[in-house]
């Protein structure tokens, strides 16, 4: 399968403190990859890097055959990436459908997502679509910030902790999404519940400490790795 | 059985056409984890924000320790011993961790009015909030400012405040969301002893949390409670399973 | 200690320096340059506990500014002219006492500090920095159409009023006077920021949510830092008033309230000594290009700009770094 | 008191409302749409007068003079976000306070420095003056052309804003300028062509104003500050909030120089009742704009 | 002997164009005089038009500069603020503009003179002229601030005829839509107005904009050179009174206006004149005494023995002009230049109102 995604070494910086040390992470054409570790390990700060939120201070990082080192946010989002971000941020003080039209591009292949189309995945948000989204409930606005993700009909799909705060039954609807779109596009996704990322996941990534210390499908993940690195 | 610490009656709220709470009646004992699960909006953060004084009700009544408190606005309430955690953390960014906490230490004493003393040598000040911080895994972070810190480790801060603030009852919304696997552990088993310093009316959707700590369940869906109960109750309910659960019931 | 601490004592001292050199060879005007520096850096600091600490953006501290300005002017002239100040309800004679002075420049500004900042602070934000403007505006005006204290030529002093047996007309003398009150009010406000008052203002302004959560009402937090600092800037107007020895409604315009927030933004907003060193810097970036052409305020404009695209944190923050104030 | 006169000044309080629009729009949606507090709004709206007058001046067209401030202030408003306020965005409110401060400095010196410091002439256009009669009124024919227009960009404006595609990316840009880039918009360019949108209509706004007012250096702020006072009443970032602010405003102001010496001449001897009139009439907007937040702290449609 | 003038004025900002020709009227009479012109050093400084600016630069000019003579205010509150210090410090002051009641009357110092007029006299001599004129009904209006309310007191002091209405308007106001349709109402038969700088322009342009067709008329401020440029014929045909006009029949006049026009390539104000004639009375005076005789030169300056471009001038007892104003009207030059032309004469020998409260001979 084609390399979408490539990191190669990358170390980041906040200000004076280092968060990445050594990133290696690699995701194919319609691949889903789940990057593991506990909290504050750097999991976020790696998709930052891959956004171009963040700069990195070294390595490479290529996406679909490009360079995105140096390269404008807005440039990199267009080659195809659709960021779902830790805490959602949705745009508050926007309606449920403005959300979802301010971030809806043309697809470049057949079959693009629209608004009916995400409103089919998620029909909670057909019934809010003119509720300010700062009012929406906490998985409503989970809801809101994949669906308008999608609606840049990205290559690949970020998954930043999008079931945090989700009920079973809509996590389970999620999850079930992330299959069904599985193979359409790429999929990197963040998760606590590893129960669910060992099913969906093709390869998986640990980091500890702002560096790739192991990489494998999920069944060869051990008790020991998930003892050692993820504390369970 | 002993008289209920903070006990809801008939609480309403609409926000225009939406009924966001609607005839919620509920309870909460000494020394128990009383959880409230629920769909995604069906209100469970607004019956919160509504108990603490947030936002104010439409109709009903809340009492805590037999008196009503409905006229107490949400710093008053906080002042007789409600303590939050916000299911998104709200943190000083600009502060670091330990004085983020120091200031609830400082708060609960009722002492904010002092001009003169700098708090970084009030040793009873730093020294107890460093103790929540421990208490919360973030000890390490101390001195870190809270803008600094990454998601999981803003809801331990978050949930050091709350600590800090010693308070007859805890209400807390989703204190797990965000943690990964290993603090999550680490965090049930934290509350499973902290119901005995007071009692903890427990919002969140991690099923495995709240099935192995809670002593009741209560269900909200669309504003109203649909069931009240044990675990294995709870878990046998088959609108539950419909309704929230899912196949996590199993 | 930090570059910080290091810094603001020699910036202290530098004035002190520049002042008592500038006096021993002749120039008593580079005294009144340093001495105006120093009462604006006082006004500043006073702002700077609202603005920076509090996070209210005030652009109604000109109104304190004057009123400080005309409790000096008005007790004075009455004084000077042996009129009372007023026959009713009781007798009460005017002064030349500076203390009496300051006394009551500050509790008035206080006591009018009190409603302005209770109404404004039911707002936030923007609304905030206007709802204030609004205030200082209405005393603008009244000021300038009400004739009993000269209405917009002002009220002039004359002499400058008296401390003990000081002779407060020796530039030198005046200047340690201001200089010592600048020294009193910052040593008050550190201690103020660094004390429990500080941290729950810190709060107060980053996150009012969790303040209140925690049983504080921020009113009353940003109110006392809102009233205090007022009391600060309504001293400094005093002072303003003594080393012009005038008064007039310019000091309660908008234009002064901008420039107030300016020297603070320009040192370096939260920072102990950010007003004093934009003071210092703007009076002698006033004085040095006025000299060099008609148009000095077009450098002035391209020299604030610099400082504003390259020097995060004001000046201080560009020879000290970030803000250390965790 | 004869209606006709109530009405004609009705009708001045609507003029000078519309045109305090004009200012307070292009305020308002750099202020509310992209979070930035611009002080040097009122030399875009010197720009404008004094293009005007200048271009009026070498053709003797006012359409042309429009045309040309319009662009004048559009490429000075378009190099002032590039050059300085594009790199405060991240920043804290107040460091956009001494920029624009700054610039105000910058624009009103260099103003005087080309122009020199006496006003500047700009007349009314031609087709445009003299007076148009409405019933027994006669009403300058070139302030009901200011009206119309003001009341016209407004629709346009709230359009655009709340009605295209552009308008809710600008809006989503304001809440999160990040994640909006982080979709694929280049926010950037989207805010350039927002501020000098604003800043045309300040220019439009300056050169209206231009044949009826003084050309001159420093022209910008008094009224700066009045459309600070006509945003901040019909809440930040809502272009119908600003309309109707300034239309409040522009009423309030007329009708309280007019009435309110009359009203004290009721309860005071004349003199003195002019006098203490004229003072209340000029405190009569702060008093008024007080009140409104004090009764809502967000304004009349803020959120 | 050598002399220092300190030149404090508004040189920045809105107000600046009066100031600037001030010093431009100044600076060309010193140039004129040659030697006796280059022995003066003018130090000028810019007030910003705030009055606590104005003090501070006197006490600079006082200390550091150690100048003779101060001057250069235009406006009157800027001057309450300077002139009592510096007159108390044995510095002489002479003024080029503001000419504020209080200066003139109780507090009227020998070290202070006036080379301008006192503020109420151009106001009395359009309130004199507009009987004159056959006005009857007038509507008065000026801003709610002291010279304002001067102002409307002079012209009232003279005019003889009703008053239709009388308006304070707000310092700085540049809408006066509400005052027009008020004077629109009133059935005035006239409208007299204090409005200096951008305040006159915009009113004298909306109020022919608004097409009633009334009279206009005021001081000299509100119709001069740094106003009449800007408003094009909207003021042609307006009266107005000043001590001063571009077209005074006198060949020191001519000379002023020819030189001024060479110069600075625009027609001089009367505040241009004003600042001309302070510099030629410091020459004279210069021409007689040496400064460092206090005493002298305080002789040389009451004798105020230079050839002014008013015609005649000389001191009152206050040590303010008595000299003459005259009625102007706004006319087209034939070269299409906006500008005064003398219809009459309202005052001679005027003296103001109020030296009779001034203790000094
Ligand atoms: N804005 C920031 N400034 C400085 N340090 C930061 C910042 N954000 C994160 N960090 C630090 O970088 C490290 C990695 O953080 P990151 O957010 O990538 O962790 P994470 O693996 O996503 O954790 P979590 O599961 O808690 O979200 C942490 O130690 C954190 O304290
Ligand atoms: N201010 C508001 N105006 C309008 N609707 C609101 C407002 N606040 C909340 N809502 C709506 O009320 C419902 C209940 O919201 P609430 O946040 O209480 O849900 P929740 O049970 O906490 O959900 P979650 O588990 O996703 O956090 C939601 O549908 C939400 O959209
Ligand atoms: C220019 C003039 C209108 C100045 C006036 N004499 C004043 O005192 O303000
Ligand atoms: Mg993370
Ligand atoms: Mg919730």
């Amino acid at each position: 399968m084609k390399t979408l995604l490539d990191l190669k070494g990358v170390t980041a910086f906040y200000g004076a403190s280092q968060a990445l040390f050594g990133v290696d992470l690699d995701v194919a054409e319609g691949e889903v990859v789940a990057l593991m570790g506990r909290n504050g390990m750097g999991k976020t700060t790696t998709v930052r890097t891959v956004s171009a939120l963040l700069r990195p201070r070294e390595g490479a990082i290529t996406f679909a055959g490009h360079a995105t080192r140096g390269m404008a946010i807005h440039r990199v989002a267009r080659l195809g990436i659709g960021l779902v971000p830790e805490g959602r941020r949705c745009f508050a003080p926007l309606s449920v459908e403005e959300n979802l039209t301010a971030a809806a591009r043309a697809s470049d292949r057949p079959g693009g997502w629209t608004q009916t189309r995400v409103e089919a995945l998620f029909p909670r948000l057909a019934e809010r679509r003119s509720q300010r989204a700062s009012t929406l409930s906490g998985g409503e606005q989970q809801m809101l910030a994949i669906g308008r993700a999608l609606m840049t009909n990205p290559r690949l799909l970020v998954l930043d902790e999008a079931t945090e705060g989700l009920a079973p039954v809509v996590r389970q609807e999620i999850w079930a999404a992330i299959h069904q779109l599985k193979g359409d596009l790429a999929i990197l996704v963040i998760d606590k519940t590893l129960k669910e990322l060992r099913q969906v996941a093709d390869r998986c990534f640990l980091i500890e400490r702002g560096r790739t210390v192991w990489t494998g499908e999920p069944a060869a993940l051990t008790p020991e790795l998930t003892d050692r690195y993820l504390g369970v | 059985m002993p008289d209920p610490i903070l006990k809801i009656t008939g609480l309403e709220k609409s926000f225009g056409a939406l009924k966001a709470t609607s005839g919620v009646t509920l309870d909460l004992f000494p020394g128990e984890i009383h959880a409230l699960i629920g769909p995604n909006g069906a209100g469970k953060s607004t019956l919160i924000k509504q108990i603490v004084g947030e936002i104010p009700q439409d109709a009903g009544t809340i009492a805590f320790e037999g008196q009503a408190i409905d006229h107490l606005d949400a710093a008053d309430r906080a002042r007789i011993g409600l303590a939050r955690t916000f299911q998104v953390s709200q943190i000083a960014p600009e502060l670091s961790a330990l004085k983020n906490v120091m200031l609830a230490v400082e708060a609960r004493q009722g002492r904010v009015f002092r001009f003169f003393r700098p708090v970084s040598r009030d040793l009873a000040l730093t020294d107890a909030a460093m103790a929540f911080l421990y208490d919360a895994g973030l000890g390490e972070r101390a001195t870190m400012r809270a803008a600094d810190l990454s998601h999981g480790e803003r809801r331990q801060l978050e949930f050091a405040m709350a600590l800090a603030m010693k308070p007859r009852v805890f209400l807390m919304d989703e204190p797990m969301a965000g943690l990964s696997p290993d603090g999550s552990k680490r965090m049930t088993a934290f509350l499973s002893d902290l119901r005995r310093t007071a009692p903890i009316l427990l919002v969140e959707h991690d099923m495995e949390a709240v099935f192995a700590l809670a002593d009741r369940i209560s269900v909200l869906v669309y504003g109203r409670v649909i069931a009240t109960g044990t675990v294995a109750e709870i878990r046998a309910n088959p609108d539950v399973r419909t309704a929230y659960l899912g196949d996590e019931a199993a | 200690m930090t570059r910080e601490s290091l810094l603001n004592i020699a910036v202290l001292a530098g004035f002190l320096a520049v002042a008592i050199i500038a006096s021993l060879s002749g120039q008593p005007y580079l005294v009144t340059l340093a001495t105006k520096a120093v009462i604006l850096g006082l006004a500043g600091v006073g702002l700077n506990l609202a603005l920076g600490y509090g996070g209210l953006v005030s652009f109604g501290h000109a109104a304190f500014f004057g009123i400080g300005g005309y409790a000096a002017g008005i007790l004075a002239s009455a004084a000077q002219n042996y009129e009372p100040l007023m026959t009713w309800p009781m007798e009460l004679a005017g002064t030349t006492s500076m203390p009496i002075i300051w006394a009551t420049a500050v509790i008035a500004a206080g006591l009018i500090a009190l409603p302005i900042g209770a109404l404004s602070l039911r707002t936030g934000g923007v609304h905030f920095i206007m709802i204030t403007l609004a205030f200082a505006q209405m005393i603008y005006y009244f000021a300038i159409s009400w004739p009993a204290y000269g209405g917009e030529d002002g009220l002039s002093i004359y002499v400058r009023n008296s401390l003990g047996a000081l002779d407060t007309m020796d530039p030198l003398t005046f200047f340690l006077i201001a200089f010592a009150l600048l020294l009193l009010v910052l040593a008050l406000t550190f201690m103020a920021t660094r004390a429990r008052f500080g941290l729950a203002l810190a709060m107060a302004r980053q996150n009012p949510l969790r303040l209140t959560s925690m049983g504080v009402r921020p009113f009353r937090v940003r109110l006392a830092a809102f009233v205090l600092s007022a009391m600060a800037v309504a001293l400094a107007g005093a002072l303003y008033a003594d080393l012009n020895r005038f008064v007039s409604p310019s000091m309660l315009s908008w234009q002064i309230s901008g420039e107030l927030i300016v020297l603070v933004i320009l040192g370096g907003v939260g920072r102990p000594l950010g007003p004093v060193i934009g003071a210092a810097i703007f009076v002698l970036l006033e004085a040095w290009l006025g000299h060099l052409t008609d148009y000095w305020q077009l450098p002035l404009g391209l020299v604030l700009l610099l400082v504003v695209l390259f020097a995060r944190g004001g000046v201080i923050g560009l020879l000290t770094g970030r803000n250390a104030n965790a | 008191m004869t209606a006709t006169l109530l009405i004609e000044q009705l009708l001045n309080g609507l003029q000078f409302g519309t045109m305090l629009f004009l200012m307070a729009a292009g305020l308002t949606l750099v202020f509310g749409v992209m979070g930035l507090i611009n002080l040097a709004h009122g030399s875009l709206y010197m720009v404008g007068a004094f293009a005007a007058a200048t271009a009026a001046a070498a053709t003797g067209n006012f359409l042309f003079a429009l045309v040309a401030a319009l662009a004048a202030a559009a490429l000075a408003g378009a190099l002032m976000e590039m050059l300085v306020l594009r790199r405060l965005y991240r920043r804290d409110h107040l460091d956009q306070v001494l920029a624009t401060f700054a610039l105000i400095l910058i624009f009103s010196e260099g103003t005087r420095w080309v122009f020199g410091s006496f006003p500047l002439y700009l007349d009314v256009p031609k087709a445009l003056a003299g007076t148009v009669r409405i019933g027994s009124l006669s009403y300058p024919a070139y302030r009901l052309a200011i009206i119309v227009i003001g009341v016209t960009t407004a629709i346009g404006l709230w359009a655009l804003i709340n009605r295209t595609r552009l308008g809710v990316q600008i809006r989503a840009g304001e809440a999160d300028r990040e994640m909006i880039a982080a979709l694929g918009i280049d926010i950037a360019r989207l805010y350039t062509i927002v501020f000098a949108l604003g800043a045309a209509l300040a220019g439009l706004a300056g050169a209206l104003i231009g044949p009826i007012q003084s050309v001159q250096v420093g022209m910008g702020e008094p009224v700066l500050i009045m459309a600070f006072v006509v945003v901040v009443i019909g809440g930040i970032g809502s272009i119908k909030g600003a309309l109707a602010g300034a239309i409040l405003v522009g009423v309030t102001d007329t009708l309280g120089r007019f009435l309110l010496p009359v009203l004290l001449g009721t309860v005071m001897e004349p003199s003195a009742a002019t006098a203490v009139g004229s003072a209340l009439a000029s405190m009569s907007i702060y008093i008024l704009m007080a009140l409104i937040l004090v009764w809502r702290p967000t304004g009349l449609m803020g959120s | 002997a050598p002399l220092k003038v300190g030149f404090i004025s508004t040189l920045s900002g809105g107000g600046a164009g009066l100031g600037i020709d001030a010093r431009d009227g100044f600076l060309l009479a010193l140039k004129q005089a040659g030697d006796a012109g280059s022995e003066i050093t003018v130090i000028t400084e810019d007030d910003q038009q705030k009055p606590e600016i104005g003090v501070q630069l006197a006490d600079k000019m006082i200390q550091s500069d150690k100048v003779d003579i101060l001057t250069g205010i235009i406006f009157s509150n800027i001057a309450l603020a300077v002139v009592p210090a510096a007159v108390k410090q044995d510095k002489f002051y002479l003024s080029v503009n503001a000419g504020p009641s209080q200066l003139a009357g109780k507090g009227c110092d020998p070290n202070y003179f006036n080379v301008a007029y006192q503020n109420d006299n151009q106001h009395e001599a359009m309130g004199e002229y507009s009987n004159t004129l056959g006005y009857k009904n007038a509507f008065i209006l000026a801003p709610n601030y002291p010279a304002g309310k001067d102002s409307l007191n002079g012209f009232k002091r003279f005019y003889k005829g009703e008053l239709a209405g009388e308006n304070y308007v707000k310092l700085g106001q540049t809408d006066f839509a509400a005052e027009i349709a008020q004077i629109k109402a009133s059935g005035a038969d006239s409208v007299f107005f204090f409005l200096p700088g951008g305040m006159g322009i915009s009113f004298i342009k909306q109020f022919s904009n608004a097409g009633t067709g009334l009279p206009m008329m005021g001081p000299g401020f509100s119709f001069d050179q740094d106003v009449l440029p800007a408003v094009g014929d909207a003021a042609l045909g307006a009266h107005n009174a000043a001590q001063w006009s571009p077209d005074l029949d006198n060949p020191a006049n001519k000379a002023f206006v020819e030189a001024f026009e060479a110069e600075y390539k625009r027609l001089p104000s009367v505040y241009a004149s004003q600042g001309y004639d302070t510099a030629l009375l410091i020459l004279s005076a210069q021409a007689k005494a040496d400064i460092a005789d206090h005493d002298a030169y305080h002789a040389a300056l009451k004798a105020a023995d230079f050839p002014t471009v008013r015609g005649s001038f000389r001191f009152g007892n206050n040590q303010h002009p008595i000299q003459n104003f005259y009625a102007r009207e706004v006319v087209k030059r034939d070269d299409g230049v906006v500008t005064n032309k003398i219809v009459g004469t309202a005052f001679e020998d005027h003296v103001d109102a109020y030296a009779a409260e001034c203790p000094m001979k």
